[in-house]
């Protein structure tokens, strides 16, 4: 409707746009300065949580303190996290299915690739889970190591057979967000807080849930690259 | 050991002088493209920040979503974007019906 | 010490470059990328200042910013695909101007 | 007294999720498994009232940790307030649903409309700041999905530039969050209120947050988004999103400012309340010049909102009070209106406010409950909304600000114009005829039935006062600024 008054003064919405741009560098300068201020502000020694973190370490059931804050101290951010995923997931599949392949032959370096770099990367992923517990790494890390495996089986052309792309896939979804709410709501009814592990077993469970997590993670991520939901009878 | 105390400073100017440098480049390039690749090298060069800052948990976080995911998904997005014909098709059978009402 | 300062001045230095560049891109996939360079800037202004410690900088920074990161690639793969959606039915991939009564 | 030991409001928060999930995985059985769900949720937070009732206000320290380091949930007379406003609007939208949907939409309806559900029941009962930002996130993701249910250009740039905003919003929010949490060492809000004193990363961090919030809950001139995304959302989808999700950051919002930013100042305060009242003008003066309905009732909303900033200048829980009643009468009304336009559109396939057609001969019952609605919005006796506007305008006068009742009343009577306008054209005759499909019993029940609701709020008034008085959310005697 417009469009035909948009297409001619091209020069002169131009111009328009350089003085908007420099006006509006002012404020946000001056905000920039403003946060660098109020940065620079803080004391240059604070302690924050990690004293906290540190004296209860011992009996989060991991050594990592990172994955003790992700999986036990705060984990119901990680629970509802994991939603955030999954709801992203969900928004995107309610947009459309996925678009029909293209290319037919992804090429032979890519398939090669892939036939290569896979395994490594779910021996990667593994490797990232279990190691979590006392050093860098855990669930989201694995989690999305396996979504690049995904992603380069994806771009190599390979898709999931539609006989999985149904509840399956579902599962292999909601698993992660499922097993954590699960044993999030065991231990309540068990007679403690939500998700309040009992020490001894604390260990084990943060595992299953970091197994899970990873396994859902790394579908839903390489879902995501997909970019709609798998129809049902469009493969090949 | 002196001369890597005394590097360390310089280190982290250039890094953070490169790091908004590269965000302005990726913000700022005509070419979306260039800008989803600068993008990536930009999120390379964070994972080295979180070294820095004694974060390896947020590297490996970053390294494989932040760069590696995030710039996936840019490009297959951007590849939709070129070459979806039939996106102008949909829209100029929209205008045409348009017109005729 | 210094170093901790120092990034924290450069994600601030991110959060207000994403900002301008998220108001003056009219292209959709521009903003997309700049919110991603803006939530760079605040990771790394909460990971910097974790660093203001003796010994071990603060985990719960750190896992914070883990979940930022997960959220941040979540929240850019929905946008990327509704930007495509975006382009299909109006054939741009930017946003009307608001009549600006 | 099993009963009582249940963590009723942590249920309000788990069962959304496993219904989100369940209607994933069976999206045959979506439509059952979500009624359901809306049910225990609704049992859940009569469940917690009881609780709160008997035991005043409660906190609960998920994985048994505590503040500073693990997250607490809290809940006094105003979470418990907000909870059943979701739970009554929830269970009304859930309902009307049935109805609008149909089976492949409602598909994808009901895990996104779970999710939302469960996000705002985490989002009213969070007590911790960091844990907030990822309900806000959960929350906007999962209505700008629901937006982009309705397909169609005008929902699909409405949802994306929703996206945006509330993605810009959230990281505003978050920068503030790592300021707090850096200058104090807590993300709970108890903690930071003990510790919190005054310098310049904590009043950066308060333009942040509140620059952030005020962005989501689109005060004036920050509305741009408003109108597009809830105008072009399905009827049930913008019912949620008008009455709902704009609240929630408009809560987080009140919550920060008397727990955290006690000594914002009256400068700041002022400032609110005149771009409420410029909301409220605004507002009403666009939504009188509408043409399309959906498009009027959305801009109604962004006028509705500036009423709850009215609050901040006067400072006095009789002010704190209003505001709460605005919004609690706000959700209930506009409810029933955007169900209302639904059924119209439903009902005629457009919703162009001249051609309305006598759809009063056809939806009785749609347009009764629009009128009713219409009724409480204009803050005539004896709805929710004359109790809102009576509390607002005692607490002006006893502050000595009485202009603010100027706002008031402006905003009364140009709601009341556009109220009698739409009504008018409903019984007028028009050039077009309608399609006239026929419209399922339960949209218009539903409909009828949350105008009910808005009226009846203005007449359990000391009822609601009890409740909300659980915990003192306001503050005791005095002045909270």
């Amino acid at each position: 409707m417009k469009k035909s008054n948009n297409a001619k003064p091209i020069t002169e919405n131009d111009s328009r746009q350089a003085q908007f741009r420099l006006l509006l560098a002012v404020p946000l300068s001056a905000l920039a300065v403003g946060l660098g201020y109020a940065v620079l502000s803080l004391p240059s020694q604070a302690p924050g949580l990690s004293d906290h973190v540190a004296a209860k370490l011992e009996i989060s059931g991991v050594s990592n303190p990172v994955t003790a804050v992700l999986l036990n101290f705060r984990g119901y951010d990680t629970l509802l996290e994991l939603g955030v995923l999954l709801l992203a997931l969900l928004g995107v599949w309610s947009l459309g299915a996925a678009p029909k392949r293209r290319e037919p032959s992804p090429g032979l370096v890519l398939e090669l690739l892939s036939r290569l770099l896979v395994p490594l990367l779910i021996l990667v992923a593994g490797y990232l889970l279990w190691v979590g517990g006392h050093a860098p790494g855990g669930a989201f890390q694995a989690g999305s190591v396996l979504a690049t495996a995904g992603v380069l089986l994806l771009l190599a052309g390979w898709r999931l057979d539609t006989r999985f792309s149904g509840l399956p896939l579902r599962l292999a979804l909601v698993a992660g967000l499922g097993v954590f709410l699960l044993v999030a709501v065991v231990l309540m009814l068990a007679g403690g807080h939500l998700l309040e592990y009992p020490p001894s077993f604390a260990g084990a469970l943060i595992l299953l849930i970091e197994a899970a997590a990873t396994f859902s993670i790394g579908t839903a991520l390489a879902a995501l690259f997909l970019g709609g939901r798998p129809e049902k009878g469009s493969h090949r | 050991m002196e001369t890597v105390t005394l590097l360390q400073p310089v280190f982290d100017t250039l890094l953070g002088l490169a790091l908004l440098w590269l965000a302005w480049r990726a913000l700022a390039s005509p070419d979306l493209f260039k800008a989803i690749v600068l993008f990536i090298t930009f999120g390379l060069l964070m994972v080295l920040a979180w070294v820095r800052l004694d974060a390896p948990d947020v590297a490996l976080a970053e390294a494989a979503i932040g760069t590696g995911l995030t710039g996936a998904l840019l490009l297959a997005a951007l590849t939709r974007l070129n070459s979806k014909s039939d996106a102008k098709s949909v829209h100029e059978k929209e205008q045409q019906r348009k017109a005729h009402n | 010490m210094i170093p901790a300062f120092l990034y924290a001045l450069v994600g601030v230095g991110l959060f207000t470059l994403g900002l301008y560049a998220l108001i003056i891109h009219a292209h959709l996939l521009r903003k997309i990328l700049a919110l991603n360079v803006m939530a760079s800037g605040v990771f790394l202004v909460l990971v910097a200042l974790a660093a203001r410690t003796q010994g071990m900088p603060d985990p719960v920074a750190h896992a914070m910013v883990i979940t930022g990161i997960v959220v941040a690639v979540s929240a850019t793969a929905l946008a990327l695909v509704l930007m495509l959606r975006v382009r299909i039915a109006t054939g741009r991939a930017e946003l009307a101007k608001e009549p600006l009564e | 007294m099993l009963a009582l030991d249940i963590p009723w409001g942590v249920m309000a928060i788990i069962l959304p999720l496993a219904g989100a999930m369940s209607c994933f995985l069976w999206p045959r059985c979506a439509l059952p498994l979500g009624l359901v769900t809306a049910l225990a949720i609704v049992i859940c937070v009569a469940g917690l009232g009881w609780q709160l009732l008997e035991q005043g206000a409660q906190r609960y320290a998920v994985g048994g940790w505590g503040a500073p380091l693990g997250i607490d949930l809290y809940a006094d007379g105003l979470t418990l307030l907000m909870l059943m406003m979701t739970a009554v609007v929830g269970l009304g939208i859930s309902i009307y649903s049935c109805g609008y949907f149909n089976q492949d939409r409602a598909r994808h309806f009901w895990p996104l409309w779970m999710f939302l559900w469960a996000a705002l029941n985490a989002l009213f009962l969070s007590a911790d700041i960091f844990n907030l930002y990822v309900t806000l996130e959960l929350l906007g993701l999962a209505a700008v999905a629901l937006v982009a249910l309705a397909g169609g250009a005008d929902a699909l740039t409405g949802a994306m530039r929703y996206l945006l905003v509330s993605l810009l919003g959230s990281l505003c929010y978050l920068l503030g969050v790592a300021l707090l949490y850096h200058s104090f060492g807590s993300v709970d809000i108890a903690t930071l209120a003990e510790r919190v004193e005054s310098s310049p990363a904590v009043w950066a961090a308060m333009g942040l947050m509140i620059t952030g919030l005020l962005l989501k809950t689109a005060l004036f001139p920050l509305h741009f988004w408003l109108p597009s995304a809830h105008a072009s959302a399905p009827a049930p989808v913008s019912a949620l999103l008008s009455a709902l999700v704009v609240k929630a950051s408009f809560y987080i919002l009140l919550r920060l400012w008397l727990e955290i930013f006690p000594f914002a100042g009256a400068a700041l305060a002022q400032l609110l309340g005149l771009l409420g009242a410029a909301a409220v003008l605004w507002g009403g003066l666009q939504a009188l010049r509408q043409t399309r309905l959906k498009m009027l009732i959305a801009y109604s909303t962004v006028a509705q909102l500036g009423y709850l900033f009215l609050a901040f200048p006067l400072a006095s829980i009789t002010g704190w009070t209003g505001a709460l009643y605005v919004l609690l009468s706000h959700a209930a009304a506009k409810t029933a209106m955007f169900m209302a336009a639904g059924n119209i559109l439903y009902f005629g396939g457009h919703d162009r406010i001249v051609d309305l057609d006598r759809v009063v001969q056809h939806l009785p019952l749609t347009i009764t409950a629009f009128a009713l609605a219409g009724i409480s919005i204009m803050g005539l006796p004896p709805s929710g909304g004359f109790i809102a506007k009576w509390l607002l305008l005692e607490a002006a006068i006893r502050s000595g600000q009485w202009w603010w009742g100027i706002a008031l009343i402006l905003g009364g009577l140009l709601s009341a114009a556009w109220v009698f306008k739409v009504v008018g054209y409903a019984f007028t005759r028009s050039e077009v005829p309608h399609e006239a499909r026929a419209v399922p019993a339960a949209m218009e029940w539903t409909a009828l039935l949350m105008a009910v609701v808005a009226i009846l709020l203005g007449l359990f008034v000391p009822w609601l006062l009890a409740l909300m008085e659980i915990g003192l959310p306001f503050g005791g005697e005095g002045s909270a600024g």
